[in-house]
């Protein structure tokens, strides 16, 4: 039983402020597109393969549209112009407008136009209906095989190898995981194009591909109906590809993503107009697909304290809501991040976690939420931090956590090894089964330590979100009020992917997705 | 499988890293010698890649250490022999009917945690109605007479009321391991059975947490059982050595769950 | 907070009854004095050496005493002769004793005996005014170097050796622990005499021995001086010597003692009546000696089902607590044994536990309370074992245990190694600062599944109190009730050390520990 | 101490028993026989009176083991080589005076996180005002002049802003290691540092979690400076370093604090 702490009225009100915060930052989406968000339109009309030298069809065909200066058309409008050209394959449409420089065409009539644009909006639809079909058959197989009940385990494999990290990943669900992430390697946030194909080199961790998407649900839609339990699998809707990931993602039956509305800005310097624009359409796709994001302010409490910045995720989880809410996600789907970061030298640090996790859950009583295990202080004797984990754990179960990332005992060394998993998840296994309805024995007492606590640092937040929205989001980012992390709205990568829109810019999946 | 070499090597983050993890102390105070010291350690195992994660103070003058290598050992897995089971356990039905048909009166079996040891959970396990793991103890088989004598009991003494009972198996309990002494409390048994000429004639099993097949044939047993031994197992197995003695068994049968 | 769970009548109700349950054992105990409580006055008169061949003076002494048919009249009486016939050591009194078939000994005038008492009386006072001397130097040192807050952290060590033991010791107070207990060897309970000087060959455990207690409580002295911090002492007052260990415990500034009513009737197979009697006389002299005693109800759920028969530890402890009452033990001085053993596998153990320990907390609330960690279903796998353990800590810090021994993850395999006990403090020391102050944080739930068990488990150990109102403690034990072990009164080693006393019966240390 | 010898051994229960702990995972199912491997394993390792402690059912073809054995090594600590101390780490006042005294001009430094690697904590640590562990960073100093160019930087990028800047020492710092990305990545900071013309006359630093001195001088920076280093660890050795290139220091002095 989380205490109220603080009154609904002054959680409506962050709420309020939060979406208001938001409010500018959706003129700027409204008005532009990103070079991703036109590739991921592409692969939404099923341009999945790559070209020669393993480019993507759909940045060889972007990246010449946008060399042209016409890409802010949008992409759908020149596939359809190449469709119209005759165009047989995806690949034939890429080279139609790789031959023909762009500019060149001539206008259509507006009866022509209108009807090319009617034709491509139905095919879109086409693709979206397929789309869902493949949805439905994932929704089946969860019906048909329940996932056990929350928290949901969630474990990573990071082997740089997909066929290295199906094996893990089996081994995993054997062992009592409900979620596998397959964590990405470390270049790829910063690549703007999605690999193409099964993959067998990263570093700490494993390209993000379509094809390595299909690997491992396939592999653990086998091991669902073997364990006859549902195994959910999630990978990483950031970096310059957010929105092609969710696409890919999506089709490819995934169930939650990574993905958050600021993490790429702060921690990957990619420029803040574009995480945002992407995020927007990316969020779409999730909401469509029914996909359950993961935002990211755990990270904030890695670069700055965690006891200092508590309240910095808190503002964060409200705007990553907003954001969220705004792109048609609905309560079930935000696995807002949070983790339990104190400094374990301090006093009372179960009090405190106790105390911000509890925050979180009055604040978001519908939101699965996604706990993030102690990583930054975790140190390389195995035997403390495996104790330290085992804190977490009860955490999680007693603030009834949706999504539970498990700590591991050699995290401040390497990415997991197979038995460091089976430890992580047996002892996981034990405290869910130890303490699970504990919240129900206890009432918190308003005037203890915990509920101070959590009022004081719901009332930073608040001050945090009204700074936001006086003097904005960007200035707030500017400011290094997030992670400690300072950025500015022209800086970082990829704003050379930003366009605004022209008056025609044309997308028929916006529209379907955002239900016009 | 036999004859097809099967290399297996240990498995950390990918297939034959060799990647395994071990923890000591070592009797000098934290320094970055005593660190240089566990690297060369775990250097003379043979371990490559040594990667000493952690060296803690564990007191003034000691230090704890875990560390992360890759062990270059490969073995072939297709050569380790274990023997082969080669018949089916039987039920606690199946195995009352058995002893009534072959053996054709009770079993008596007597039991003991012997010497100063005092742990009687695991006899207990074996030989009390209530059993071990949901599987009925010894007293429970209507065509098994089982004592057990509790803990504590010298051998000498065990040995006198299996002669008085006119068992057909003794059962030796020893938990406690301390410096091997349940090896050495295992021989002086052995020493007295062989006096009072049980040795070959009775059937004489050891058990506890330390003890295993092996052991126990070292040390003069007829068997030994380990850990998570269930009643079963050891029911079936008296019968069976029973029925052997007997000679109404060939000597080369073996059974599931007898221990390895 | 612990939550009321039943009445404070309820409760008194309860210890009212334990005290009505002791009272038969009572009489016996008046009426008999043992060996060993026989050999106790020897020591307490100074009589600690061995004899040729090991064999501790006051074993010769009484042992031919007991052969002459005369002990029942008290071995202070023929100390007291042996002096008046010139014996000039505690040796000389021996031989002279022993030379002199006792029987054989004139019988004193009136007035010589009434004499002879008299003075041997005032030698006692002085034997226990230097004892208490003793005890105020410890307690100085105790007040120069104050204690860690509770609950404070045990461990054993057990090698077998003295000598290895204080190099143990040693490391664990310098890595955090505040009483070291040395294990005794397997074999001791049953030695009807306490072995004599240092030693260094024990099985699971070393010899308690006079020499042993002096060897390490010097070396922890060294320790509390220089980490400033007092570290405490304990062994065991169980077996056939109760008395006599607790002599020597006192006399060497021991801090606490493992010192039960029945555990060696349940345990070890000791005769009923001897124990009774034996533990009667050893608690006099902890409660002269401001000695902690530690109980051991923790033993019968790893016989018993903890789950089953956890009322049966409730029972016991207000029985346990009678007879410490009876013999002047005060409440800070009742460590009140109980542990963390139900079955990991079942669901809510936590719960379960919090129950229990909160049950025996608000049944006793002045008392320093011994908690136990788990031990019998500790797994050979290290990992999980840890875990299991940090809940204990949990627990124990939560339901302010005065006295917490630290489960060790290789519990189900060896004696602690060093290492072990290094991992087992660490764990320790975060847990108790994470969660201090926890227990003023919430209100348990009067209706919830902690507060319902609580009132069940208390409600049976009424019954179970009852039972052994009416029936006797003598015909419960016989039953089985305590630790599923059945025992009677007259089976058992050592009933042959019983013996009624003689009318005039004469103990001059009696009468001064119970403040005649 | 050196010269006399000194025999260490793991300490477990009792001096020199050589006890130590594994834990492994070997791709078979568990099973007796995966039991009996994990036996030859260690013993493989040289290991005695192995006692394989836990073998869990980490998956259908894994088993996970924790073992307890008897490492038959003895090392002569007084024959560890490590560095001897040589001189006193100087404090935050004393290295600016230092500085001020004998370099004359601000000492400027270059940091940043390389690659495609966003560790800066690490870096941050160093060269930030608010430094670490209550220790600041180089940024405070006033005779320091503190460039932290953030994380991911292309190696080419960061020598390039060197040169602009005319730094004294370049601080790379690498954080993840999986498959030695941080070697390869350090080698390829020295490639180009070389064909700038830049090693042996730049200090060039490389520092994280999985970094010492002697994987630093390997890949041919002058030092490495691994987990809990301090900034003023760093910025004494930047200083000695310099003065010893600038001629005003013997080559063989140390330091305190300096990577071993
Ligand atoms: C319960 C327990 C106790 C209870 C015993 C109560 C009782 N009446 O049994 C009490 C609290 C009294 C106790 C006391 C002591 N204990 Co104790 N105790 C344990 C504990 C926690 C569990 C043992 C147990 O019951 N296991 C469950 C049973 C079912 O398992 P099992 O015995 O292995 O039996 C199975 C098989 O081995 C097999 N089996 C066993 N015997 C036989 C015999 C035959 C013939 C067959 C076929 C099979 C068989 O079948 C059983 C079912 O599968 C262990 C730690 C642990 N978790 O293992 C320590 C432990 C065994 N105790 C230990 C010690 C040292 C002691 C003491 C000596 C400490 C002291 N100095 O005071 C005392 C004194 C006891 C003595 N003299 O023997 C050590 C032994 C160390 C060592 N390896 O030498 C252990 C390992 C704890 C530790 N880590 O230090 N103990
Ligand atoms: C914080 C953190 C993050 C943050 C980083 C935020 C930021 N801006 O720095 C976030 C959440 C963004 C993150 C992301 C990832 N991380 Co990360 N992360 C960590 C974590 C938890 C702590 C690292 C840390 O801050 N340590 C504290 C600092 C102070 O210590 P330090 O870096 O060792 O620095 C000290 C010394 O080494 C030295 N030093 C360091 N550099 C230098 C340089 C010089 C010149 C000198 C002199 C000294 C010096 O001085 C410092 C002070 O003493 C570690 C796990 C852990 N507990 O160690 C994982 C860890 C480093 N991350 C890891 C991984 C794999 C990733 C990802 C790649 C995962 C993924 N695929 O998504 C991503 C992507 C990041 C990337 N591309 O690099 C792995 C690396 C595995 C490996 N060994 O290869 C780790 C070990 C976790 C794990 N067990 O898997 N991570
Ligand atoms: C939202 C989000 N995206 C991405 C990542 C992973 O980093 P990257 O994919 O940028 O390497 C994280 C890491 O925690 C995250 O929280
Ligand atoms: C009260 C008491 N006495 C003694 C012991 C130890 O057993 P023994 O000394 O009989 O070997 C214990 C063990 O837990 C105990 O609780």
């Amino acid at each position: 039983m989380p205490g109220p702490f603080v009154d609904d009225a002054r959680v409506a009100q962050a709420r309020g402020i939060a979406s208001q915060v938001i409010e500018p930052v959706f003129d700027l989406i409204r008005r532009h597109t990103t070079i991703s968000v036109e590739r991921t339109v592409l692969r939404l009309f099923g341009m999945s393969d790559a070209g020669p030298g393993g480019i993507p069809l759909t940045n060889l065909m972007t990246d010449r549209l946008k060399a042209a200066g016409v890409l802010n058309r949008g992409a759908a409008y020149w596939y359809a112009r190449a469709l119209q050209l005759g165009a047989a394959s995806p690949l034939d449409a890429v080279e139609r407008i790789a031959a023909l420089p762009a500019g060149k065409l001539a206008p259509l009539s507006a009866e022509m136009e209108g009807n090319l644009r009617a034709e491509v909006r139905r095919e879109a639809e086409a693709a979206v209906d397929e789309l869902r079909r493949r949805i439905d058959e994932r929704d089946a197989l969860r019906r048909e095989y329940p996932m056990s009940p929350a928290p949901h385990r969630y474990v990573i494999v990071a082997t740089g190898n997909i066929y290295d990290d199906v094996d893990q990943a089996r081994a995993a669900a054997q062992a009592g995981a409900d979620i596998i992430a397959v964590i990405r390697s470390t270049a790829q946030s910063l690549l703007d194009y999605v690999p193409h194909g099964a993959t067998s080199e990263g570093y700490g961790g494993t390209y993000a591909t379509q094809e390595n998407f299909r690997i491992m649900r396939e592999a653990l839609d086998a091991e669902s109906r073997r364990l006859k339990r549902y195994i959910q699998l999630t990978n990483y809707s950031s970096g310059l590809c957010m929105a092609e990931i969710a696409f890919a993602a999506a089709w490819e039956k995934l169930d939650m993503l990574l993905n958050d509305a600021m993490y790429g800005i702060l921690f990957r310097d990619i420029n803040m107009r574009r995480t945002f624009i992407d995020q927007y359409f990316s969020r779409r796709i999730c909401a469509l697909a029914g996909i359950i994001i993961n935002t990211g302010e755990d990270n904030y409490i890695t670069t700055a304290d965690a006891y200092d910045a508590a309240h910095t995720v808190i503002a964060s989880q409200f705007i990553n809501e907003a954001f969220a809410k705004r792109a048609g996600l609905q309560d079930w789907q935000l696995g807002l991040g949070h983790s339990y970061e104190i400094d374990p030298h301090r006093p009372e640090t179960l009090l405190l976690e106790l105390s911000q996790a509890m925050l979180i859950r009055r604040c978001f009583p519908d939101a699965p939420l996604k706990y993030m295990p102690p990583t930054k202080h975790k140190e390389t004797d195995i035997f403390f931090s495996h104790a330290y984990d085992v804190m977490a754990d009860l955490v999680a179960i007693w603030t009834r956590q949706g999504i539970q990332l498990l700590g591991m005992m050699t995290e401040a060394m390497h990415t997991p090894l197979l038995g460091d998993r089976y430890v992580a998840l047996k002892s996981a296994g034990y405290i869910h089964r130890a303490a699970r309805g504990i919240d129900e024995e206890f009432v918190v007492r308003e005037d203890g330590k915990i509920a101070n606590r959590a009022r004081f640092v719901f009332g930073k937040a608040m001050e945090l979100l009204e700074e936001c929205r006086q003097d904005g989001l960007v200035a707030a980012i500017g400011q290094g009020r997030f992670g400690d992390v300072k950025r500015s709205e022209t800086g970082g990568k990829g704003l050379e992917g930003v366009m605004e829109k022209s008056p025609d810019y044309f997308n028929p999946f916006l529209d379907i997705l955002e239900g016009r | 499988m036999a004859g097809e070499s099967h290399p297996i090597r240990a498995y950390g983050d990918r297939r034959d890293d060799g990647v395994i993890q071990l923890s000591f102390t070592l009797p000098v105070p934290l320094s970055d010698k005593a660190k240089e010291a566990a690297r060369q350690f775990c250097t003379r195992l043979g371990l490559l890649d040594v990667k000493v994660a952690a060296a803690e103070p564990a007191a003034d003058n000691y230090t704890f250490f875990v560390v992360y290598g890759r062990a270059d050992v490969s073995l072939d897995y297709s050569s380790i022999d274990v023997p082969e089971i080669v018949f089916r356990k039987l039920g606690f039905d199946e195995l009352n009917k058995l002893i009534e048909d072959r053996v054709a009166r009770r079993v008596v079996v007597l039991g003991a945690c012997t010497g100063t040891d005092t742990h009687t959970v695991g006899i207990d396990a074996i030989l009390n109605m209530k059993g071990y793991a949901g599987d009925y103890g010894l007293e429970r088989y209507p065509w098994f007479e089982a004592y057990n004598l509790g803990s504590q009991v010298p051998n000498e003494e065990l040995i006198r009321k299996a002669e008085e009972q006119k068992a057909d198996a003794i059962l030796v309990s020893q938990v406690v391991t301390q410096r091997d002494v349940h090896k050495d409390n295992g021989r002086q048994f052995i020493d007295v059975a062989k006096a009072h000429g049980l040795k070959g004639k009775t059937i004489l099993l050891l058990g506890g947490p330390r003890v295993d097949h092996k052991l126990a044939m070292e040390l003069g047993f007829d068997a030994g059982f380990g850990p998570g031994t269930k009643p079963s197992d050891v029911a079936n197995y008296i019968v069976h050595a029973l029925l052997k003695k007997m000679g109404k068994e060939p000597e080369d049968l073996h059974f599931e769950g007898e221990p390895a």
